[in-house]
């Protein structure tokens, strides 16, 4: 169980380093991003879950539960708004980027958007 | 056995903070900086969760959770000032 | 705990620095919320002992030997005064440096003669 | 807070839908943050309620939750299908990673969802964010960005197909 | 160039001020004695497992109701600098994104019960009234960033910051009336170790702190942003 909970742990850290150096390494903010987004979440995910697997008389395995769900949800939404801030803000793609269609329909309507509807 | 892998997973994890850390300092525009922060922040309540769980204390598990709330909106915070949003 | 209160110490002088270096108004009060950590990580180092836990009872510290387990709680209660107090603070300076930006349109502290002698 | 007045029946049962559904999620939150005795039954069943009370003007997105058996078993099927993406998406970014010449493609391509419901939306975009070389930038309507970290269809309709069918199917049951 | 060597000259004293505090610095081997007493009496005494709750709450519980004027001071402070008759969204603003704006209808709800459970628990956990008052007003800030033309509702923040506050000194009344002195806490029944309801009266007060330092902090948040043009 213990051992299990440990493999477990040192895979999702395993994870937690490739996305930090994913975020090193990629060209752009929004490779970035997605480097940083993806590997964490499912870094944290493993550790936590390791450690809840090893550890469950010591920490309790309810609010591990916790943790992961709440960083599930709120991560993607956190790195979204991130990357549309960016997007907004200018900060312009790599150099060898194909295509853009988010600017292409920006400037094709002028008006405020994000209502959604 | 098992203590050696989560040790060496605990060591992972703080390289990994070190090298998102880097990314922090040099990072050309002020959005790489958040991102990086925002990744720092999710290995450091790991990082928290692993603490609670070595030194047997369940209680530091409630710093993690509170710690990821503000951190998520902190990071919206940023973003939505970056687009002139409020 | 003595590193805890080196870096303390550090961030103190740093953020005086910053506040006699700076002439943007919302940077000098950067600097003052760097000082105010400095603040309260010297405080907190204070009461630390040395393999000691957070003075909270529960499973794992029991009643009966809090006294040889837990650190000084005294320290960590000013802290956390401190930290609201340096809260209110801050929040006021910024209400402050709002009005004088709306004053002169300026936030550059060399702007302000008023008070040169 | 935002007024939302109910104007007909629908959104009625729609914001009654979303203040029930909104008062178990409280009451398993409470129960998963703390201990499990009377006191605490007693505490958290009075504070949801307070909660659901005092945020009921907001908009009730819960309430596009569909609750038939048939949406339950396929929303328990999409954890696995989403673990499943989750993984392979970071064995991916591994690869991409560690491979010295970083093969990368990028570009920002349309896709079209059908779903109509603010929720379905969400959890799309974020299901999308989380799974391979994908990454939500920005939505109008029915209309959604994504990154692309290599892009294998520049029209809608392949992009459509590559990233958004395989949690949409799923997704339609759920919340329509 | 000058300024330069005033400031070096500034700092130099600062460090020469300040360097005794690092240098004379002998760790402590143990308690000092009001920490002992503290410790060894507090939980038998008022029945809080989290022993910065005791103190804060009980026995330096006038600091604590200083400390809450402070901020309602600095909360009316920044009322009196940045009030607005009226307010509309500026214009050139923009929206927040749907997927956001989603988000927080659901997740806004989910941080208010955190903030709650945080302050409830302050006797049990490292959490406490300033903490949860924290979460609740960065709950309703979330709301703020997601939503451009929404507002909140300066009755019910006027109600609650109100409400609150007199309770509490009443509570701090009720413990001269009833126990040993002001804000002494042990009027109510201590309860089982550990519960959520023992402790005394120190989960109600903490929860009055609480609702008290959120709603200032709304307020003050709410200030800003209709300060700022």
């Amino acid at each position: 169980m213990e051992l299990a909970g440990a493999i477990i742990t040192l895979a999702g850290s395993v994870f937690l380093f490739l996305g930090a150096l994913g975020l090193l390494r990629m060209p752009d903010i929004y490779n970035r991003m997605q480097a940083g987004t993806k590997a964490t979440t499912m870094g944290t995910l493993l550790f936590i879950a390791g450690l809840a697997l090893g550890f469950h008389q010591e920490i309790g395995v309810a609010r591990v539960v916790l943790i992961i769900l709440f960083v599930i949800f709120t991560n993607p939404l956190s790195t979204h708004a991130l990357a549309r801030a960016a997007h907004k803000h200018g900060i312009p793609l790599a150099k060898d980027t194909v295509k853009d269609d988010l600017a292409q329909d920006e400037e094709a309507r002028t008006e405020p958007e994000g209502e959604g509807k | 056995m098992a203590d050696t892998l989560y040790a060496v997973a605990a060591m992972t994890g703080l390289a990994a903070l070190l090298i998102a850390f880097i990314r922090m300092i040099i990072g050309p525009t002020s959005a790489d900086r958040v991102v990086a922060l925002d990744v720092m922040t999710i290995i450091s309540i790991s990082l928290i969760v692993f603490l609670a769980a070595f030194l047997e204390r369940a209680i530091y598990i409630d710093v993690a959770i509170v710690y990821s709330i503000i951190s998520f909106i902190g990071v919206i915070a940023i973003a939505r000032y970056m687009e002139r949003g409020i | 705990m003595i590193y805890v209160s080196i870096i303390g110490f550090a961030l103190i002088i740093i953020g005086l620095y910053g506040m006699l270096t700076r002439r943007n108004i919302i940077r000098i009060i950067i600097g003052f919320s760097i000082a105010d950590t400095g603040i309260h990580l010297m405080m907190v180092s204070i009461g630390y002992l040395k393999g000691r836990t957070a003075p909270i009872l529960d499973k794992a510290v029991d009643q009966a030997d809090a006294l040889q387990r837990v650190v000084d709680p005294v320290p960590s209660a000013l802290v956390l005064t401190a930290i609201v107090i340096g809260l209110a603070v801050t929040a006021l300076m910024l209400a402050y440096a709002v009005r004088l930006h709306e004053a002169k349109g300026s936030l550059d502290i060399h702007d302000f003669k008023e008070l040169k002698w | 807070m935002k007024k939302h007045r109910a104007k007909n029946h629908e959104t009625a049962g729609r914001s009654i839908k979303h203040s029930g559904i909104l008062f178990l999620l409280l009451l398993l939150v409470w129960f998963l943050l703390g201990s499990r005795d009377l006191q605490e039954c007693i505490t958290g069943l009075i504070v949801s309620l307070l909660i659901v009370i005092l945020t009921r003007n907001l908009t009730p997105v819960l309430g596009d939750i569909r609750l038939t058996p048939r949406a339950l078993f396929i929303g328990l099927w999409y954890i696995l299908v989403f673990f499943k993406e989750l993984l392979v998406s970071n064995l991916d970014v591994a690869r991409r990673v560690i491979d010295p010449k970083l093969p990368l493609k990028p570009g920002i391509v349309r896709v079209r969802t059908r779903l109509r419901s603010d929720i379905g939306k969400m959890i799309l975009a974020n299901s999308i964010t989380l799974t391979p070389g994908t990454l939500t930038v920005g939505i109008r309507g029915d209309l959604l960005y994504i990154h692309w970290i290599e892009i294998r269809h520049r029209d809608l309709e392949g992009a459509t197909r590559d990233i958004v069918r395989k949690f949409e199917k799923h997704l339609e049951v759920i919340f329509g | 160039m000058i300024r330069k060597y005033a400031v070096i000259l500034i700092l130099g004293l600062f460090v020469l001020m300040l360097l005794p505090l690092l240098t004379e610095l002998t760790p402590f081997q143990e308690l000092s004695p009001v920490a002992q007493k503290y410790a060894g009496e507090g939980p038998d005494a008022l029945g809080s497992a989290n022993l910065v709750t005791s103190v804060v709450v009980t026995y330096r519980g006038m600091d604590t109701l200083g400390e809450v004027a402070v901020l309602f001071a600095a909360a009316a402070g920044v009322g009196f600098f940045l009030r607005r008759k009226e307010k509309r969204p500026a214009p050139g603003k923009r929206e927040a994104s749907a997927l956001l704006k989603t988000g927080t209808a659901f997740l806004l709800p989910l941080i208010l019960l955190v903030g709650v459970f945080v302050f409830t628990h302050g006797h049990l956990t490292p959490g406490g009234g300033f903490q949860g008052g924290v979460l609740i007003a960065s709950a309703v800030v979330l709301f703020l960033f997601a939503n451009r033309s929404a507002s909140v509702s300066r009755t019910i923040l006027q109600w609650t910051e109100s409400l609150s506050g007199v309770f509490y000194v009443a509570m701090g009344a009720l413990g001269l009336l009833l126990a040993a002195g002001f804000l002494d806490s042990r009027f109510l029944p201590p309860g089982e170790f550990g519960k959520l309801f023992s402790a005394g009266a120190i989960p109600v007060i903490y929860s009055l702190i609480g609702l008290k330092v959120g709603s200032e902090l709304v307020g003050i948040i709410d200030n800003m942003r209709g300060g700022a043009e």
